[in-house]
């Protein structure tokens, strides 16, 4: 047992709950902060993992992580703004016709 | 009609260098500056008086009294119903007088509803109500801004000097002997 | 020792059907059972992640504080009804992390984390959630979709990686006071190993923000045709079709 | 009592109970300094009736925010009508504590330095300033959405997008002297401003100086860039709802961002607590007296900063907002980009520190600004392209 369990458990959980909010949440911009809640998860592991093995690359690769959270809350929002603007509704269930 | 040869279309103008580089910010920041220094025409009111120009400010109302010291007021309502506020509350009541019928039992003005129009006074077919330049009116309760006839009678006692004047020129009003500094009119010699 | 496995599992069993309970839901809430729950499942980690609470300078608690502090609000953010709040208590998720970044010795990914997340991501998500919505909560955010199958999934990947975590050995690694003290500071040695070791990496996410810039732009100038009239706006019209125009 | 103090942790609370209590005076001064200016600049004399000279209007101003009634109107969204003045306040509370107020001092005497006179001297000075002022969007946002009313919402949504807009440009150019130094403590920026022939950033980077000015205008929501208050359009802004402490909270906060600002810019172009050829400010000078004697340089510098945005409010007038947008894209991050770009090739070649360099990039690049202004025919951020002439009558037109 390490001192870095405690932050990955963290890590964990924070993660299982974006999932649990991507899969169960209907609004769009709400799935979306979930996928955000993963990324908190997925940053927290990464410098707990850098902090134990002594160097920073966990945390290099925690900053490449907000590049990504920046391009997919700028692309993914502009997304959903013309989705809204196009039905007039957050509702992803709205958005079944490309079901086939 | 507007024809199209008095139509100019105005190009805005070309900046210079110094405008584009919004330098003249500076030019309006050493104005603000310099203002900083200048005498200042604030005046501290209630130690100092402000000198109005007596012919042009309404302030608050006063009930004249004629020669005989006497309310001029005849009780006529055109106040009252001249006023666009109503603002003025009058209970006529038989004259005790020989030379008129009617004389004001009761006139109250609300300073507080009031606009300070002047429609009463163009309305008073015997001058009896005027807008005095007082503008120190002040009270504490709502209750003490509703002038009552005694009260408006001080007004008039306090002014008695000061003639408000309306100007022909601008309201319309055929000046009556009194304006031009004759005799007040007779109570009732304009019912007659 | 040999309880931990069980009590772990335990505590993310309880923790799930506490999430489960505090899921919106269209038919009877079951919101306190639920807060009851998630509430008893973060007590019981707290006490059992206690004792690191002794270390030095009170890194523990900082730790155990501001981790409460995120998973609560996390769940605070997939399960309000509201999505303003929800993204506020995304807000409230990374101030919580950041203390902890501090404390593993990251502090310019905190203040990175702080700047660009709290700072420009959220105020967009924000932004756009005001712009859309601007009455209470929709009918689509007082029901959730399948949350029994998502709260499975959840809890299964919680479980699958600590069932990892618990059975493999720690890795011996470095030393993991190395970074702290004196020394370059950490941001002099996240600038030398970004433009160093991962140059390369680095000018692609460079271009990739300057694509996803383009695109964006694209995107939002482009008109579109209204398939149908607002729906969001008029609880009064929910479930209803309405044709267009 | 002088031994607790050799101590950094217990100097250091010491320290910010001390600058907090000055912070709060100040902010509650400045708002009876805004009315005295802006009096002094329209030919009024302000106020003058509560105390001596009016110095005391502070304390009735407080007593009447204290006082009136606090309404919170019905169909508000309450959790976040009351949170937000209190993010606006906090976080205008808080950004004072990584400003270098004192330098270094020994404390007993013993020719040893004890403590630094900062509350907290983290790695990322700077970095913690810029986070609170990204944090500082959520007061306006919140508060402007919360008063469920159109106009505050329009006064936030412009404002958000102002303030994101300014701090691309108000990060490149606090980048520029970041580059220059080699470090994000604020200390360390202020003591490589003096000394040794070194000289204040200011003159190093007049163009970065200026960059970064006009962003604090913009962040602190302060007149030319004041369109989230713009009373004229929008009632009051995005606290139109708010009333007794609630605003007043705001506009505390306001200030307090200003005072923040205002010890940002000093320390990092203004050299901070130094003063040229003055004895007793060099980071030798370690007593109290010098302690005291630096802090109240830095104080003044603030002031003189502080003047300085009360006087651009009462002398300019607002932007439009396209051009306030245009002002950031266009003209500013621009400018602000060559300059990180040149900083960048000076730290390579290593001239990164040299005046010649430093000083004769920031004129070419003035040049540059100009001659691309004059060859365009419109102001380095300015007016929209292509306006139509307005039309007038030459004479009255006949009827």
């Amino acid at each position: 047992m390490n001192e870095a369990l405690g932050y990955i458990v963290l890590g964990a959980l924070l993660f299982a709950l974006g999932v649990v909010g991507f899969l169960s949440r209907r609004n769009l911009i709400v799935i979306f902060l979930s996928t955000e809640i993963m990324f908190q998860g997925v940053i927290v592991n990464l410098v707990a993992l850098s902090r134990l093995h002594g160097n920073v690359q966990g945390q290099a690769f925690a900053l490449f992580l907000l590049v990504i959270a920046a391009v997919e809350a700028g692309l993914a929002l502009g997304l959903v703004v013309l989705l809204f603007r196009r039905k007039g509704t957050l509702d992803v269930e709205r958005w079944s016709s490309m079901w086939g | 009609m507007i024809r199209d040869e008095d139509i100019l279309n105005v190009d805005e103008p070309e900046l210079t260098a110094s405008e584009r580089l919004y330098f003249p910010i500076l030019v309006g920041m050493r104005t603000t500056f310099r203002h900083i220094f200048k005498k200042k025409i604030t005046v501290q009111y209630p130690e100092v008086q402000r000198t109005l120009r007596v012919e042009n400010y309404r302030g608050v109302h006063r009930l004249n009294r004629d020669a005989d010291g006497r309310v001029a007021c005849v009780a006529c309502f055109m106040c009252e119903t001249a006023c666009p506020a109503h603002c003025i509350h009058i209970v006529a009541g038989e004259s005790p007088w020989e030379d008129r019928e009617k004389y004001p039992a009761q006139f109250d003005i609300d300073e507080l509803r009031c606009i300070y129009c002047g429609m009463c006074e163009e309305a008073c077919p015997v001058d009896a109500i005027e807008l005095t330049p007082e503008y120190d009116l002040v009270g504490r309760t709502r209750e003490e801004m509703i002038f009552d006839k005694e009260k408006l009678l001080e007004v008039f006692d306090r002014t008695n000097g000061v003639k408000p004047r309306k100007n022909p020129k601008i309201t319309g009003y055929v000046a009556t002997g009194r304006r031009n500094g004759s005799e007040p009119p007779r109570p009732g010699a304009a019912t007659s | 020792m040999n309880h931990w496995p069980t009590l772990v599992y335990g505590l993310f069993a309880m923790g799930a059907l506490g999430v489960y309970c505090l899921l919106p839901r269209a038919e009877r809430s079951m919101r306190a059972a639920g807060a009851v729950l998630g509430a008893a499942a973060l007590a019981g980690f707290l006490v059992l992640f206690a004792r690191y609470a002794v270390s030095p300078q009170g890194s523990g608690v900082v730790f155990l504080v501001s981790g409460a502090i995120a998973i609560a609000a996390a769940v605070k953010v997939i399960t309000h009804e509201r999505p303003v709040y929800s993204a506020l208590y995304f807000v409230l998720v990374v101030l919580a992390i950041t203390p902890l970044l501090i404390l593993q010795s990251a502090e310019f990914a905190a203040a990175a984390l702080v700047i660009i997340y709290a700072g420009a991501i959220l105020v967009t998500y924000v932004f756009v959630i005001m712009l859309a919505q601007q009455s209470g909560a929709a009918h689509y955010d007082r029901q959730s979709r399948e949350p029994f199958i998502a709260v499975l999934a959840g809890f299964l990947t919680t479980a699958v990686v600590a069932a990892g975590i618990m059975e493999l050995p720690v890795p011996a690694g470095g030393d993991p006071t190395a970074m702290g003290g004196e020394g370059p500071s950490n941001t002099e040695v996240i600038g030398r190993v970004l433009m160093a070791d991962y140059s390369a990496a680095l000018e692609i996410a460079g271009v990739l923000l300057l694509i996803a810039m383009i695109g964006a732009v694209v995107i939002s100038r482009k008109r579109v045709p209204t398939e149908d009239v607002v729906e969001s706006r008029t609880p009064g019209m929910i479930g209803r079709e309405v044709p267009p125009y | 009592m002088m031994s607790l103090l050799e101590d950094q942790f217990w100097f250091s609370a010491a320290l910010a109970l001390v600058i907090f209590g000055a912070m709060m005076t100040a902010v509650a001064y400045c708002i009876y300094f805004e009315r005295k200016i802006s009096a002094w600049m329209q030919d009024r004399k302000g106020p003058n009736r509560v105390g001596p000279l009016g110095l005391l209007q502070p304390l009735a101003d407080g007593g009447k925010f204290l006082l009136k009634e606090d309404i919170i109107p019905a169909n508000v969204d309450k959790p976040l009508f009351v949170l937000a003045p209190a993010i606006a306040f906090g976080l205008g509370m808080i950004g004072f504590v990584v400003l270098p107020w004192g330098g270094r001092v020994d404390v007993d005497g013993d020719g040893a330095v004890d403590v630094i006179a900062q509350v907290a001297d983290p790695g990322i000075g700077l970095l913690y300033l810029l986070g609170i002022g990204g944090l500082a969007v959520y007061a306006v946002v919140l508060g402007g959405w919360a008063n469920n009313n159109k106009y505050a919402f329009f006064a936030a949504m412009r404002s958000t997008a102002q303030m994101l807009s300014y701090e691309i440009p108000m990060g490149l150019a606090i980048l520029v002297i970041v580059l220059m130094t080699g470090s994000l403590r604020l200390e360390a920026i202020v003591l490589s401003q003096l000394g040794g022939g070194n000289v204040w950033n200011i003159v190093h980077h007049p163009l970065a100086f200026l960059i970064l000015l006009t962003t604090l205008f913009a962040e602190t929501n302060r007149t030319p860039f004041d369109l989230a208050e713009a009373e004229q359009e929008l009632i009051g802004g995005y606290h139109t709802e708010y009333s007794a402490l609630k605003f007043g909270l705001f506009f505390l906060g306001e200030y307090a961002h200003m005072i923040t600002g205002s010890g940002l810019i000093v320390v990092m172009f203004l050299g901070g607590w130094h003063l040229p050829w003055v004895p007793g400010l060099r980071p030798e000078d370690v007593s109290i007296g010098a302690m005291v004697l630096k802090m109240s340089v830095l104080g003044l510098k603030i002031a003189a900063f502080l003047f300085l945005f009360m006087w651009v409010r009462w002398t300019l007038p607002r932007f439009r907002f396209d051009q306030l947008m245009r002002l950031s894209w266009k003209g500013m991050l621009p400018v602000a980009l060559a300059l990180v770009c040149y900083t960048t090739w000076l730290v390579y070649v290593g001239r990164a520190t040299d005046i010649r360099w430093t000083l004769g990039g920031n004129a070419v690049l003035m040049a540059v600004v100009l001659v691309i202004s004059g060859v365009l025919g419109s102001p380095i951020t300015g007016r929209q392209a292509h306006m139509p002439a307005v039309r007038m009558f030459a004479s009255r037109p006949a009827r």
